[in-house]
């Protein structure tokens, strides 16, 4: 008996020491987020530093795997207990659903006191702002629809800038002929759904892909134009090679990176990988828009979501919103991290060429409206239509859906299924 | 002990080569990903990426273990995946101690302190051990925030929160109630088979319920009792659902959710050679429980938790 | 007869009319108290959340718990999808997976755990050195062996590269990269886990076969194969139950084997019951249909594991 | 008043009555068997009497106390077990010593009374030893000695003879009456084996299905068994059990037993049994085979012995002396005869019916008439 007894008291000790610590809680942030690559951990350790110097401390919650899933598990675990973090890494769609279920907290003072409706692009807000509060602090734009090509390969084969997806198609051949592979694709459902969100732009143009992946019309679902982006995503599933399955998505920018393979069709975290590399833009690799797309921009975009946490860790969390959107840190974070800053008026003098190139591109898109959220990133419709967008991809992908008429019709009825 | 062996005398020795062969190449197929892991972590990263996964490292470097050891980024923090051992030793020590205990208790109770009703109640903890997980994550995520509740208001009346909401006792509370099924079903088979006159000799002698347990089935549990802290120990050290839903921050992660962070990164050149190594390093604990204790784990599955 | 009955009545009122101390009750309910924490952690716990997934499987519940009873839409959804194999349902696939899985999953487990346990028991020199081999992976969680068995298995890094490389440039192995092969690699990836488990049990029961009935089949002029076959292994019933049942609630619980190797297949084509119930409640914020899977999955699991245990309780409790 | 008294005591399992109301006593010193076929409830009785089973209704009692509700511990009584339950994790000095030590005796006083026990089993040299180096005979000291060093009221037996071989059994036997009539101990002992029974006792109880059939010293039980069960059950051979017809004949009332393929047996009604009002009833006569025997063998002092000539079946020499099966009344009857009688199956035999001891059963109830 005794020692089962001092186990009991050992346990209540250590823990009674431990919630010690709790005194803290009110000088820092908690923050729950899936950025643990090394990069990305710099990254954020700009932040941390940035928040330091105001006297707050950081709680790390890092939570990696499966593109931020274990990590929104946790956070849905966490809500549920009532133990809501300062903050944590969201996506679109979830910050809304989180604002619904009333756990987030309110920023709109920090928000007015710092202009954030004037800088921040209005389809953003439509992700951060929740009936007129603001719940999130959107960290970067991250644009899709974007080529990255491997420069020494393109010389190789003399390629050139395709303009058209049919000028797309011709220059995979020509790398095809010449022994590379011409076309990196990581086949998970994501990867090919994101690639698929380019396609469909490029085949139906802007008011398409509003129409189709942003209001989820159905008539533009099972027109004609859907069925011929899903001809053109079978056109280019040609061009991979036969152990794309499974990959994941770096791997296949390393295939580039290393030139086994002349292209990648990712959004512009890609490039963050090119920069590890120690490569240059216009050496060493090139960014262009998928053909046919450019002036519009597919976007994604990393937010830091506001929990409504007690009054008394409100001014941390109101320190972290403002460290995030200060201009030092969207420029500092997003140089490492290939994307673009949330907000307009950053300047674009650390950025590289391709930086420079989706700094411009933001900006011109969000004043012509062509900002679109992106279907396969949840930033087009709630998860639930979202992923079931996805499986309707990879499977025809995949083959198991076999023709463009049935991945329609497939399409249709699983987006009203889950709707 | 047993078996036909007593015959292996007469036998030909092609019979024993075709049995140490066949031993052989399942010991191989069962090696394969330690072998692949081990030989991964002593490589230099352009090795990995321009050789073969199945070559010995030509240019052997513990480079790899040393930065999994200190260096390696599990969120902001990079210092490497070696102080979450302690984190996991404090859940995981706690939490195999009582629920085997628990398990002792109730397989003691549910065969030698019989009452109306104890099949179904047997029943029902088993069942319990059926129960997949996801299943109770939210649900479980809710009571634990309560029993956090509790314990903040236990902080602002007594001054302490006698651990309620603390992440690693909530992970220990967790570990406890989904381990008892297995325990308790372990114990009670393994206590079917005790002599109940042991039982009765004990109670004539003078002990009380406690007193029996602790000095007649305590001390000739040995067998099951390396069983049970076997299993507990290496799926409770293994959880990662639970620990990175309930204990996600960098000062209580357990060793899982650390490992999980290094190596499932999703951008930036992945260091085969440093997940490897980290992965090896973190799975020590269990490595060595199943080496060191094997012989007895299948000595205890003899002595009755098979039978049930 | 000499007996002369008492009044019944009398006696026992005898009997109770000594004082019963506070502390000798407590000492008659002691085996109730200590078992009562444990019991109430399960009933709360386990069924508990069971009854609350059963009602969630009945409400419109998305992101979040929702009590309003919305009725049977999720379930309906899930059966429609049952039988949607062209082009397949992810919950088609999934259950069909699992029945794939759970079938191959147990059956070499079992083959490859007896045919272990049996080579072992031959008087095997060095048997301390290869029973931990075998048992190992059993200690390993899949977030630590996944990457290694995705390696191995992928056609442009593992096996099948390693062998062109040594020269046998004809060998293709490329299931876990093929939708309809992928969930045999899962099977291979789970059977190299459990399977030494497996053998230790029934390592451990042929080690309890009393060795007095091998000698008298054996002096019956018995041969090796039919000893084993007409002899050990029909002795060895209970533990082919009792694997059985340790296997299949590892079948069903399967989920980091799948997510680990294969991220869910090509389309979608390894999943299994517990990755769709995981999808639907955690990505998709479709919990009513998460919870309706969990249920069906719980139902499932009672079709199996309740007659046996009402079986196994009922043949052994006195 | 007696020293153990055991009063309308019931027990039920569910809907199932394993003991039907029991009512036995004993005195200080003596030594009570519990005999009867497995499944008797005899154990469940002698777990009811230490505490290890509770009791549906009834009453026990130790020198006018009742005891029962009393936890085991606090009965004063020790047992000694079929399995003898010694605990394996311990050594022999720290089994004896268990009891003494949840008592909370001091160690010294201990180890005293252990080696004064030790000594008094000759098991001093194997107190270091642990329960699986000992051998059948020498845990079966031990066990004893477990329940001697406590010097407690009653001592309790669970037939603990029954694992070991036949010449130990013998031996153990002898110990355990010696050490009953050195110690002046009170002892309540289990067994299924009637010669045990009979050779310790100073009362047996008969029990079945839960039912008591008689107690009584060996001597009552074996000469005038209460009811065909315990005729039947007690000795070795059994006795003869032979349906019989009351006739009058010539102002005498007299027996007719039937045998096939030969004349009727006229036999006098036994002393035992009172005559009036049995004319013409069917009865079971009861006779030992040491009662029936050749001509020369049979008791001199015998006040009404009858021979009857019958044919041989089958002759069995047991050495000391020869058994010799005959058919009577439809039943097989075995004579006890002398070791050295010239006796050949198949031949004709004179048999020599002791009616002295023999008695006669109510083939309706059963019961002794």
């Amino acid at each position: 008996m005794k020692s089962i007894v001092k186990v009991f008291a050992g346990a209540l000790l250590a823990s009674t020491v431990m919630t010690g610590a709790s005194l803290a809680q009110t000088k820092e942030v908690q923050m729950l987020h899936w950025w643990t690559s090394g990069g990305e951990a710099a990254a954020l350790n700009v932040l941390k530093q940035d928040l330091a110097k105001e006297g707050y401390g950081w709680k790390d919650v890092p939570v990696a795997g499966g593109g931020g899933d274990a990590a929104m598990t946790a956070l849905k675990a966490m809500v549920a207990a009532g133990n809501y973090p300062t903050a944590s890494q969201m996506l679109g769609y979830t910050v809304l659903d989180y604002a619904e279920a009333g756990v987030m907290g309110d920023l709109t003072e920090t928000a007015k006191k710092e202009g954030w409706d004037k800088v921040v692009p209005a389809p953003l807000q439509k992700f951060s702002v929740y009936k007129g509060k603001w719940v999130a602090a959107p960290v970067n734009v991250h644009s899709v629809n974007w080529l990255w090509i491997n420069k020494a390969v393109m010389d190789k084969i003399g390629g050139t800038e395709p303009k058209t997806f049919d000028d797309f198609v011709a220059l995979l051949d020509k790398a095809k002929k010449a022994g590379v592979i011409p076309l990196a694709l990581g086949g998970q459902s994501w990867q090919e759904a994101t690639m698929f969100d380019s396609i469909v732009l490029s085949t139906g143009g802007a008011d398409f892909y509003k129409k189709a992946f942003n209001d989820l019309d159905e008539a533009s679902l099972k027109s004609d134009t859907m069925k011929k982006a899903f001809d053109n995503l079978g056109k280019l599933k040609a061009y991979v090679d036969p152990n794309y399955s499974g990959r994941d998505w770096n791997l296949a920018t390393a295939m580039v990176i290393k030139g086994d393979a002349l292209v990648q069709v990712m959004g512009d975290w890609a490039k963050g990988e090119f920069v590890a590399a120690k490569k240059a833009p216009g050496t060493d690799f090139l960014c262009y828009r998928f053909p046919g797309t450019d002036g519009t921009v597919i976007y994604n975009s990393d937010m830091f979501g506001m929990f409504n946490v007690p009054a008394d860790r409100r001014a941390a969390q109101a320190a972290l919103a403002t460290a995030t959107l200060s201009k030092s840190f969207q420029s500092a974070f997003n140089v490492v991290k290939g994307s673009v800053p949330a907000r307009t008026d950053v300047p674009d003098t650390a950025f590289d060429a391709c930086g420079k190139k989706g700094i411009a591109d933001l900006k011109s898109a969000s004043e012509k409206n062509t900002l679109f959220g992106s279907l396969a990133q949840g930033y087009g419709a709630p998860p639930a239509v979202a992923n079931a967008y996805k499986d309707v991809v990879t499977k025809f992908v995949h083959d198991q859906i076999k023709t463009s008429d049935e991945a329609v019709k497939q399409l249709v009825k699983a987006i009203a299924d889950a709707k | 002990m047993s078996t036909a062996s007593s015959s292996a005398e007469g036998r030909s020795t092609l019979d024993r080569v075709v049995i140490y062969g066949l031993l052989g190449l399942f010991a191989a197929f069962y090696l394969i990903p330690l072998f692949v892991m081990l030989v991964t972590s002593f490589k230099p990263m352009d090795e990995i990426q321009s050789g073969n996964m199945l070559a010995l490292p030509r240019d052997p470097t513990i480079e790899p273990w040393m930065k999994a050891w200190g260096e390696a980024c599990v969120g902001l923090t990079c210092a490497g995946i070696k102080g979450y051992f302690w984190n996991s030793t404090k859940m995981v020590v706690p939490a195999v101690a009582i629920s085997t205990v628990l398990g002792a208790l109730n397989g003691y109770v549910l065969t030698k302190w019989r009452f109306r009703g104890h099949k179904v109640v047997f029943g029902l903890m088993l069942f319990a051990c059926f129960i997949p997980f996801q299943a109770v994550l939210l649900p479980m995520a809710t009571i634990l925030g309560s029993l956090g509740r509790f314990g903040n208001d236990l902080q602002d009346l007594i001054g302490t929160s006698l651990g309620f909401g603390n992440p690693t006792v909530n992970l220990v509370i967790v570990h406890v109630v989904y381990g008892l099924g297995f325990t308790t079903l372990f114990f009670r088979n393994y206590y079917e088979a005790f002599p109940t006159e042991l039982v009765k000799a004990a109670q004539v002698d003078g002990a009380s319920f406690f007193q029996i347990f602790w000095r007649i089935m305590l001390p000739n549990s040995a067998p099951i009792f390396v069983v049970t802290v076997i299993y507990q120990f290496t799926n409770i050290w293994n959880d990662f659902l639970f620990a990175s839903a309930y204990a996600g921050s960098g000062d209580v992660m357990p060793m899982t959710v650390a490992l999980n962070n290094v190596v499932n990164t999703s951008t930036g050149v992945v260091e085969y050679n440093v997940n490897m190594a980290a992965a090896i390093i973190a799975a020590l604990p269990t490595l060595f429980v199943y080496v060191v204790a094997g012989r007895y784990f299948v000595r205890g599955l003899m002595a009755g938790a098979v039978k049930g | 007869m000499t007996i002369t009955t008492l009044p019944d009545r009398v006696a026992a009122q005898a009997g109770a009319t000594r004082p019963v101390s506070l502390r000798e009750r407590l000492q008659d309910l002691l085996p109730k108290i200590v078992l009562a924490p444990s019991f109430v952690a399960v009933i709360v716990f386990v069924y508990g959340f069971i009854l609350w997934t059963v009602y969630l499987s009945f409400t419109n519940s998305k992101t979040f718990p929702n009590y309003n009873l919305t009725g049977t839409r999720a379930y309906e959804r899930l059966w429609g999808w049952t039988f949607e194999s062209d082009p397949p349902s992810s919950w088609y696939t999934s259950i069909t997976n699992l029945g794939t899985f759970g079938v191959l999953y147990i059956g070499l487990c079992m083959a490859l755990g007896l045919l272990l346990a049996i080579l072992l028991d031959q008087k095997i020199r060095g048997e301390g050195i290869l029973r931990p081999i075998y048992l190992y992976p059993m200690a390993l969680s899949f977030i630590v062996t996944g990457v290694a068995w995705k390696w191995f298995l992928d056609p442009g890094l593992g096996l099948e590269k390693t062998l062109h490389a040594w020269g046998w440039e004809s060998f293709h192995f490329d299931w876990i990269k093929n939708k309809d092969r992928v969930i045999y690699t899962v099977v291979i990836a789970g059977v190299w886990q459990a399977s030494g488990f497996v053998m230790a049990m029934f390592l451990a029961g042929l080690r309890g076969i009393d060795s007095e009935i091998m000698k008298a089949a054996q002096i019956d002029g018995a041969t090796t194969v039919q000893l084993y076959r007409r002899i050990v292994i029909p002795m060895l019933r209970p533990i082919f139950l009792s694997a059985f049942i340790v296997l299949a609630h590892m079948a069903i619980k399967s989920y980091d084997l799948v997510v680990a190797l294969t991220s869910g297949g090509p389309g979608g084509s390894a999943w299994l019951p517990s990755n769709f119930m995981y999808e639907y409640t955690f990505k998709r914020n479709e919990m009513a249909v998460g919870s309706a899977s969990a249920v069906i999955m719980l139902m499932t699991i009672s079709a199996i594991i309740v007659p046996y245990l009402y079986s196994e309780l009922r043949e052994k409790g006195r | 008043m007696a020293f153990l008294e055991i009063a309308g005591l019931k027990k039920r399992f569910g809907n199932v009555e394993i003991l039907k109301g029991i009512d036995i006593t004993l005195d200080k010193g003596g030594f009570l068997v519990l005999v009867g076929p497995s499944g008797c409830g005899k154990s469940t009785l002698l777990n009811t009497i230490a505490g290890l089973e509770t009791i549906t209704s009834g009453e026990i009692r130790v020198e006018g106390t009742p005891i029962n509700g009393l936890h085991p511990s606090k009965r004063d009584i020790a047992m000694v077990f079929q399995s003898y339950a010694l605990y394996p994790n311990m050594t022999v000095a720290q089994n004896i010593g268990f009891a003494l030590e949840m008592r909370g005796v001091a160690k010294a006083d201990r180890d005293k009374a252990i080696a004064d026990v030790a000594k008094t089993l000759q098991i001093s040299h194997l107190l270091d030893r642990k329960p699986s180096q000992l051998s059948g005979g020498q845990r079966q000291r031990v066990a004893m000695g477990r329940a001697l060093v406590r010097n407690p009221r009653i001592f309790l037996f669970d037939e603990p003879l029954s694992n070991l071989d036949a010449k130990l059994r013998v031996d153990m036997r002898t110990e355990i009456k010696r050490l009953h009539q050195t110690t002046g101990a009170t002892i309540v002992y289990v067994t299924h084996d009637q010669i045990e029974a009979m050779t310790l006792a100073t009362k047996i109880a008969v029990l079945k299905d839960g039912e008591l059939q008689q107690v009584g010293t060996p001597a009552e039980i074996y000469n005038r068994p209460a009811n065909l069960f315990v005729a039947d059950f007690m000795g070795n051979p059994a006795m003869n059990l032979m349906e019989a017809s009351v006739v009058s004949e010539g102002g005498r009332t007299l027996l007719s037993l039937t045998r096939s393929g030969d004349n009727d047996i006229r036999l006098p009604v036994p002393a035992s049994a009172s005559s009036q009002g049995l004319d013409g009833r069917k009865v079971i006569l009861g006779i030992r085979p040491e009662a029936i025997t050749d001509r020369d063998g049979a008791d001199r002092n015998a006040s009404a012995v009858e021979v009857v000539e019958s044919l041989v079946e089958v002759v069995e020499p047991a050495g000391s002396d020869t058994f010799v099966v005959t058919h009577i009344a439809g039943k097989e009857v075995t004579a006890r005869m002398r070791a050295d009688a010239d006796v050949k199956a198949g031949s004709r035999l004179p048999f020599a019916f002791n009616l002295d001891k023999a008695v006669l059963f109510d083939p309706g109830t059963g019961r002794r008439i």
